[in-house]
């Protein structure tokens, strides 16, 4: 069927995803950090919204508390211990251009496109009225892990993380209306967990090498210094 | 049932008391004593799994495939505590580390340990993905204990990597549950593995397909296969080597234990496609992968620790290749392989510390003449690589001949790889062993106070395994076979 | 047939005990020479008297242990073979057992490394037996590799020269490699016979393709055990820097082990034996006995020079197995028959005689403190009893009659003379060339040993040392005498020996060798007496005869007196002992005849004070044509492949995309 | 009776081996005669051998005060090694029992035993010389050695024996067969005999100019009775290869009954064939030279290459008729 035969709240859904893919892409060519940041809260906020759409459309009660978690983890915390670790290493100036653009645009295209071609088959399933964003959450996956690829900016690299997580929590919800409770609480706290011990790293590795640039941790490598 | 909560939630109390307890010397002690009552415990387990099949309630369950890796869990989760104590006291004395430092390790190691138990027994898929990630986030600050440089970028690199793989696992699991969910009526059992496996002939094949190769490129990152594995060298490297033992012993086992569980699934969903195979060929493909490379890798190491992980990286990748190779003979051959291979590496490891300690540098080259200097060290050192390397009568061989031959059974041409990477690998690691246990010792190199009851009791089992498999446990290994390849040898 | 089974396995117990005694030699020093090494002979004698009863009896017994896997206990089995070999590890290791003492004592000052030399030797010995006891697959290869192994701590016992080291791992390696080989040969016929049990792989029908597989399988293994060219090269470097008595059991008995081995596999597992492996195996034999001696002729480091000739007899015994196993491909089962009797003998030849020359060596060494032939000279008088000993060794592994190699050797020549009874031309000539390489080569030992026996025991002392040698003590002149006398018993009385050596074929192949003792115990006749013959004893009692003929002849009334005097030499001088032909004087001829064989770097230069100073290098062509290419290659695999472990953490990001994408594109 | 049959063989034996201690010195003679002759000199009488000898055992024995025991066995068993191989030979008669005991490869295995304790005796003393006699010695013997062996094997394929004896009743029995691969074999064995026995070009028997000798050079340190033996030693040796090839190749006139007649004939024939070859071997050393030592390995290259065609012309040409 067409879009314009899809109910109202289907469409918005639609819209919300799309943005949602948008936001993504601001996070991958980004150049300043804070407003990276800022990018970040926006998809988590957009998430939290899908949900609450999903727990309406689809009446699975359960969605609107793991929306809620969503949105206190995703766009108030992080965020704000994210800000408190830049300003603690004072980076709010911290500008720093995508190398290549075009070129890291264009793969990401790609990967849209391919994660597309790949949910072919999920699509086919009839279940949910979410199905098509499968697509979308695949995505934004493999873009985060693309921004982690291109970004040498620790920060960035872990923006880029949390943003792989945000379709992995999209795609729970688009695909199958979110996962039991117990899973959702443990992922929580792994990502809450995982962005405490960042911040810790943040600071060790600015201790050792005076700088986030991850670029310049390649102490630990077989190809140099073992020449023998 | 309590068997199941004692073993797995007695280290979980432990590390909440280590965190609160000061003096260090009574961590260590406790530290023992926990993973003393947990090791208990899971014999007591064990027992009960002997007795009446599988133990399952509270989404745990304990069947004979995960029972005896609890068993090897908490064993060497004990021994290498029994090891750690004097280990990290030295440790401290040559001020690598402050009190706070041995109180987040000693936390921290139990917490591991109980993700690690955690993972092996719940029923539950979703809770098996929370606890690898624990295991994650319990170990990346112990990598980064010692703060230099190099530790701090090991741990980074671990955090990142593990945590992208473990993301991608995450996504696999979804993926699952998403396929689940169309066969099963109650969504809250769809990720129990129990009801999957099943109704695992009905789950949608694409849908799996795709799931595979996120968990396997997922969990793969944990096990250390080619080419996800660069972490594993670098953690184990930096990280203080009691870690690098548990790690080594435990850690890539429960990852592969993981893969294996959705392996069983994948096969069952797409049993009735064209293609049946898939899972175990990118198995194959990925452990022989593994095995080549990790093999070639021995031969360019400098850091005596950073060659042993390189040594696990090609172990796991055998017993990967096994797995995929199917077949009651490869199955049992690679569970008496996990066995035996985290028992002599985790020793090996414990080996090394003390070497480590006695030349106080981790740099091949200055390690020399430790048969000299400490007769104990160097031959348990000689003995153990002699083991891992694949020599009788020691338990290694015994799995390596099931394996070799039932590849000859099954695919004779893979049998030239697995003759040439394991010659290749057996060269990197003889030539570099030999000159640290052989010839003289350097000047003012002294023996140190080392504890080997730990070693001795690891090659003790081993030499046994090798010269003969107790009954209960062939039966043990037995069953695991047939739940995973659905068939008997004995 | 029983009592021969509980002998062996009593020799076992007493190997491992020694073992286990010296063990504590650590503290108490004597305990290794007073108990262990004893008790390592008496397992020796056992291990003989069980060899010899099992031989006698000619029948089989089988036992199963309550070790190994479940579905697949351990199981001994001893037959014919297995005793004859049986008996070949029991007797070295006897000699072996008497000489070590004295040889131990010299070395109790540094007495940490002791535990690692007594314990070791235990369980080699142990390795050994089980290798030849083993009744399964799985029992074989774990005594198999427990014998490489523990032979290699043994190799590596004066672990303090880098030069050692490297030549333990060398040899570790090969053997680990040879290990696998061997075992994925077993995989093959155990695929087929459904268990890694002997008799179901007895039972087994290879496909002609999977048998010539297995069989490549197992040729390389024992071979590179065996140290057969281009396989070798091991060989000359592990045998010679372990102790002395230690290099005995590896040269005289391990690579018989190989031998057994080898035999037990192919001859009576693989069942239909086809002919081109005899062509194969007669290649290589006939390549490994030529260029073995070639290159034992270079050597003047007298271990090594042994351990060159070990490779030349192992290459003999190959050509007696190819000449079997073409024998047996084309149906001839009598000529089968006897060119396996024909290796075995020489087998158990070359056991004894490499033995005793090692132990030889042990002595001049002990004595002596010299390895390098160009530094000895005139020990015979300094030591008398060695001297003889070793000549004795010398005459047998020079095949000379009436010594034990000459039999063994004519046995072949007997076997290779036959092959007008084959129907193909080509091998009808192929076989008699083979034969004459194997005279070229027995011509070669002799020049060889020549040179060994006329450096090292003959002419003047050429340095200090050597002259202040003194005899050793009475324990290491029993060791080599116990061989000695083998020697010339075997050399003597072949015809009790062929006899009970026939039963072995007839047990494996069903066709002894009726003819060859039937004409009593004076007359070997392998095929018929018309045919070819040959009366040892006879031949021993008219050399006597003759000797007292001659000694009559000049004792007719003429001066018996002798006196002594400066010699003649052509009027020179009195030659002082630098003067004399050196050993690499002695092999010059033949390293110009033979050059294309080596790889000869030769130089001549003055030094400032402008002295004359000659340096010559010759080295093995293997080295340069197989190994280095290979570690080569390693080294460029290697340095392709650390490229991976790049440092940067997004390359490694990088992998996993790339990975992840690369699959999922082929799942969908 | 037929204890007098049994007996018989073994006392004809004995005769035939005290006959070759009895011939060789002659033969050793006869060809320094021819050889003299050649050159237009009227040379030494046919007996002046026995009468050396016989002069070597009245004198006494001087042996180098640094010479070991070896040094003084080496002679005896030298010339019993020598005699014994020799005694196997038919030479007047074929069925020996001596032709039982040692075939023709134990008869090439007592000439090596000889040729190992000469070639050590030559080392023991510890001069230059000695140690070089012996190096050249033992090479030419040990390229030899193979070309001999293929010869005799291309007659003990079509013999289908190796024992001597048996070879020569084949012979006998196949009447005159003209074989490709005898000649060949024939070839061989020649050569291998002027090599084996040192005579020219390999060695000159004659020469004690230091650089020449080989055979001389082990000997050098001898005198007396043990030179005696060793020069009776080689002189059997040089009637050894005579008996062979005659018999062998032309076996004609060998006696193969015990009769009288037979026998006698089988001495005078036998004779004749040795002086007859004496002569040829005396023109061939007239007519050439001695070779550079190193060029000696070309001419044992021929002998092995004649041995092999001759061992192929009996595999291709032969067998298969």
């Amino acid at each position: 069927m067409t879009l314009a035969e899809l109910p109202l709240l289907q469409q918005l859904l639609l819209v919300l995803a799309a943005l949602v893919l948008f936001t993504s892409f601001v996070l991958l060519e980004q150049a300043r950090l804070v407003s990276a940041i800022h990018a970040f809260a926006w998809q988590g906020a957009l998430i939290a919204a899908i949900t609450v759409i999903v727990a309406t459309g689809g009446g699975a009660k359960h969605l609107y508390f793991s929306a809620l978690l969503t949105f206190m983890l995703k766009v108030l915390l992080i965020p704000w211990m994210l800000h408190r670790q830049v300003q603690r290493l004072d980076l709010e100036r911290h500008t720093q251009a995508l190398r290549r653009p075009a070129l890291v645009i264009m793969a990401a295209v790609a990967l849209v496109v391919f994660s597309y071609w790949l949910a072919l088959p999920m699509v086919a399933q009839e279940l949910t009225f979410t199905r098509n964003i499968v697509a979308v959450s695949l995505a934004i996956v493999l873009i985060g892990l693309l921004m982690m690829v291109f970004r040498p900016q620790a920060v960035l690299q872990v923006l880029g993380f949390m943003s792989m997580e945000n379709g992995l929590f999209l795609a729970a919800v688009s695909t199958t209306q979110g996962m039991p409770l117990l899973v959702e609480l443990g992922v929580a706290f792994d990502v809450l967990v995982a962005m405490v011990l960042f911040g810790v790293f943040f600071l060790q590795i600015r201790d050792s090498i005076e700088s986030l640039d991850v670029d310049r941790l390649n102490r630990l490598t077989e190809t140099v210094e073992n020449e023998r | 049932m309590t068997a199941v909560l004692l073993t797995v939630f007695a280290p979980l109390a432990g590390a909440l008391v280590l965190a609160l307890l000061r003096s260090s010397y009574w961590a260590g002690w406790l530290n023992v004593a926990v993973a003393g009552l947990s090791l208990t415990a899971s014999a007591w387990l064990a027992r009960s799994v002997a007795l009446d099949g599988e133990i399952a309630g509270l989404s745990f369950r304990v069947d004979a495939f995960n029972v005896y890796l609890v068993v090897l869990t908490a064993f060497v989760g004990l021994t290498t505590s029994i090891f750690s104590r004097p280990y990290m006291a030295h440790v401290r004395e040559t001020q690598r580390t402050g009190a706070g430092g041995l109180r987040v390790y000693h936390a921290m190691y139990q917490a591991f340990m109980f993700t690690m138990l955690l993972a092996l027994t719940t029923d539950n898929l979703g809770v098996l993905w929370v606890a690898v990630e624990g295991a994650t986030l319990s170990t990346v600050l112990l990598v980064s204990l010692y703060r230099t440089p190099e530790a701090v970028e090991a741990a980074w690199k671990y955090f990142i990597l593990c945590g992208v793989g473990i993301a991608l696992a995450l996504f696999g699991t979804v993926l699952t549950y998403f396929a689940a969910l169309h066969v099963l009526d109650d969504p809250e059992a769809g990720l129990t593995w129990s009801v999957l496996y099943g109704h695992a002939s009905d789950l949608e094949p694409a849908v799996m397909g795709i799931a595979f190769v996120f968990l396997l490129v997922g969990y793969g990152t944990k096990i250390g296969l080619v080419p996800m594995h660069q972490w594993l060298p670098d953690a184990h490297s930096e990280g203080p080597t009691p870690m690098s033992a548990v790690l080594s012993g435990l850690l890539l086992n429960v990852a592969l234990y993981a893969v294996i569980r959705f392996k069983m699934l994948t096969d069952g969903s797409l049993a009735a496609t064209t293609t049946p195979q898939l899972a175990g060929y990118m198995l194959m493909a990925f452990g022989m992968l593994s095995f080549l490379v990790a093999g070639l890798f021995l031969h360019r190491q400098r850091d005596v620790k950073r060659m042993f992980s390189y040594s696990s990286i090609e172990h796991m990748g055998l017993m990967t290749f096994a797995f995929g190779l199917g077949g009651p003979l490869a199955t049992f051959g690679a569970l008496l392989h996990m066995l035996v291979h985290s028992l002599t590496k985790s020793a090996i490891f414990v080996t090394v510390g003390h070497a480590t300690h006695i030349a106080g540098t981790q740099d091949i080259d200055h390690i020399r003449g430790l048969i000299r200097t400490q007769p104990a060290v160097g031959w348990s050192l000689l003995i153990a690589v002699a083991a891992i390397a694949g020599f009788p009568p020691f338990g290694v061989f015994t799995s390596e001949f099931l394996l070799l031959t039932a590849t000859m059974d099954a695919q004779p041409w893979f049998t030239i790889a697995l003759l040439s990477g394991l010659a290749v690998a057996f060269a990197g690691l003889f030539r570099n062993l030999q000159p640290m246990v052989f010839g003289a010792a350097p000047e003012g190199q002294g023996p140190v106070t080392a504890n080997m009851l730990p070693v001795m009791t690891h090659l003790a089992l081993v030499l046994w395994l090798g010269l003969a498999i107790p009954p209960f446990l062939a039966r043990w290994l037995d069953r695991a076979t047939e739940l995973i390849a659905g068939g008997h040898l004995l | 047939m029983d009592q021969a089974l509980s002998f062996a396995l009593l020799a076992v117990g007493l190997a491992l005990a020694s073992s286990l005694v010296s063990c504590f030699a650590a503290r108490f020093p004597c305990l290794l020479r007073l108990v262990a090494l004893p008790v390592f002979a008496l397992a020796g004698l056992a291990a003989l008297v069980a060899g010899v009863v099992a031989l006698w009896d000619g029948g089989t017994a089988t036992m199963t242990l309550p070790l190994g896997l479940p579905w697949l206990p351990w199981q001994l089995h001893l037959d014919a073979l297995a005793g004859f070999f049986l008996a070949i590890i029991g007797i070295v290791g006897a000699a072996a057992g008497i000489f070590a003492p004295a040889y131990v004592r010299g070395i109790e000052r540094s007495s940490e490394s002791l535990p690692m030399l007594g314990g070791f030797t235990g369980l080699f010995l142990s390795g050994m037996l089980l290798v030849v006891l083993a009744g399964d697959a799985f029992l074989f290869m774990v005594a198999w590799e427990l014998m490489s192994l523990s032979s290699y701590f043994l190799v590596a016992f004066h672990h303090e020269h880098a030069a050692n080291r490297r030549a333990a791992f060398l040899y570790l390696l090969m053997a680990h490699i040879g290990g696998l080989s061997i075992l994925l040969g077993y995989g093959v016929l155990a695929s087929f016979g459904g268990g890694f049990a002997f008799t179901a792989m007895r039972a087994a029908e290879l496909t002609p393709g999977w048998a010539s597989v297995a069989f490549a399988l197992a040729f390389v293994g024992f071979g590179m055990k065996a140290g057969l060219v281009p396989l070798h090269a091991w060989l000359p470097e592990a045998h010679p820097v372990a102790p002395s008595h230690i290099s005995a059991l590896m040269s005289g008995v391990m690579l018989k082990v190989a031998v057994y081995g080898f035999i037990r596999f192919v001859f009576d597992l693989t069942g239909e034996i086809q002919w081109q492996w005899g062509v194969a195996v007669l290649a290589i034999g006939s390549l490994s006995a030529l260029m073995g001696v070639l290159y034992a002729l270079m050597q003047h480091d007298l271990k090594r020079l042994l351990a060159y000739s070990s490779v030349e007899n192992l290459g003999i015994i190959f050509i007696g197995l190819g000449l079997s196993l073409l024998y047996l491909g084309t149906g001839h089962r009598l000529l089968g028959a006897l060119a396996l009797v024909a290796a075995l003998y020489h087998s158990l030849n070359h056991a004894l005689f490499k033995g005793l020359l090692f132990l030889g060596a042990g002595a001049i060494l002990h004595s002596a403190h010299e390895r390098d032939l160009e530094h000895m000279g005139g020990l015979l008088r300094r030591m008398p009893w060695t001297g003889l000993l070793f000549l004795i060794g010398c005459l047998s592994i020079a095949a000379l009659p009436p010594f034990n190699g000459f039999v063994s050797e004519w046995l072949t020549f007997q076997a290779s003379l036959q092959a007008w009874q084959l129907d193909s031309g080509v091998l009808r000539a192929l076989i008699p060339i083979v034969a004459a390489t194997l005279a070229l080569t027995g011509a070669l030992a002799a020049l060889c040993f020549v040179k060994v026996y006329g450096i090292a025991f003959l002419g003047q002392a050429r340095t200090r040392h050597v002259r202040r040698a003194r005899p050793v003590p009475s324990s290491m002149r029993a060791g080599q005498a116990v061989l000695a006398v083998g020697c010339v018993l075997l050399g003597v009385l072949p015809t009790a020996v062929v006899a009970l050596l026939s039963v072995i074929p007839e047990q494996i192949l069903g066709h002894g060798l009726p003819q060859a003792t039937a004409h009593g115990w004076l007359w070997l006749t392998p095929v018929a007496p018309e045919t070819g013959s040959y009366s040892a004893p006879l031949v021993v009692a008219l050399l006597a005869a003759m000797a007292v003929a001659a000694a009559w002849l000049w004792r007719r009334g003429v001066v018996r007196r002798v006196r002594r005097g400066d010699p003649w030499d052509c009027g020179f001088a009195m030659p002082s002992s630098r003067m004399q032909y050196t050993a690499t004087a002695f092999a010059q001829p033949v390293r110009r005849v033979f050059g294309l064989l080596f790889r000869i770097d030769e130089s001549v230069e003055t030094d400032n004070k402008g002295v004359l100073r000659h340096r010559l290098a010759v080295h093995d062509r293997a080295w340069t044509l197989l190994y280095l290419p290979i570690a080569r290659l390693v080294d460029a695999g290697v340095r392709r492949i650390v490229r991976l472990q790049s440092g940067n953490v997004r390359i490694y990001l990088g992998w996993t995309l790339a990975t992840l994408l690369v699959l999922l594109w082929i799942i969908s | 009776m037929d204890y007098l049959l049994t007996f018989l063989p073994w006392l004809l034996a004995a005769v035939q081996a005290l006959l070759y201690l009895a011939l060789a010195p002659l033969l050793a003679g006869w060809l320094r005669r021819i050889k003299a002759r050649l050159q237009n000199r009227r040379g030494p009488s046919l007996w002046q051998p026995y009468r050396d000898l016989y002069k070597l055992f009245g004198k006494e024995a001087r042996v180098a005060t640094t010479a070991s025991p070896l040094f003084r066995a080496a002679p005896y068993i030298v010339f019993v090694a020598t005699w014994l191989a020799a005694a196997t030979v038919p030479l007047i008669a074929v069925d020996l029992p001596t032709a039982m005991v040692a075939d023709i490869i134990v008869l090439a295995g007592l000439l090596a035993l000889a040729r190992f304790f000469l070639a050590l005796a030559g080392m023991d003393i510890g001069t230059a010389f000695g140690g070089m006699g012996a190096s050249r010695e033992m090479l030419v013997s040990a390229l030899a050695e193979p070309a001999m062996l293929m010869a005799v094997f291309t007659l003990a394929m079509t013999a289908h024996s190796t024992n001597l004896a048996s070879m020569i009743d084949a012979q006998l029995a196949a009447g005159l067969v003209l074989r490709p691969s005898f000649l060949f074999a024939l070839g061989a064995l020649v050569l291998v005999a002027i090599a084996e026995t040192g005579r020219i070009p390999v060695d000159n028997p004659a020469t004690h100019l230091e650089l020449t000798m080989i055979h001389e050079a082990m000997i050098l340190e001898y005198s007396g009775r043990h030179l005696a033996l060793m020069e009776w030693a080689a002189q059997i040796k040089l009637v050894l290869y005579g008996a062979l090839i005659a018999n062998v190749f032309f076996p004609w006139g060998i006696a193969q009954s015990t009769a009288p007649t037979a026998l006698a004939t089988g001495a005078l024939v036998i004779l004749l064939k040795l002086l007859a070859l004496a002569v040829a071997l005396a023109i061939s050393e007239t007519v050439l030279a001695k070779m550079r030592f190193f060029r000696a390995p070309a001419l044992l290259n021929l002998a092995l290459l004649l041995a092999l065609l001759g061992l192929l012309g009996h595999v291709i040409l032969e067998v298969g008729s």
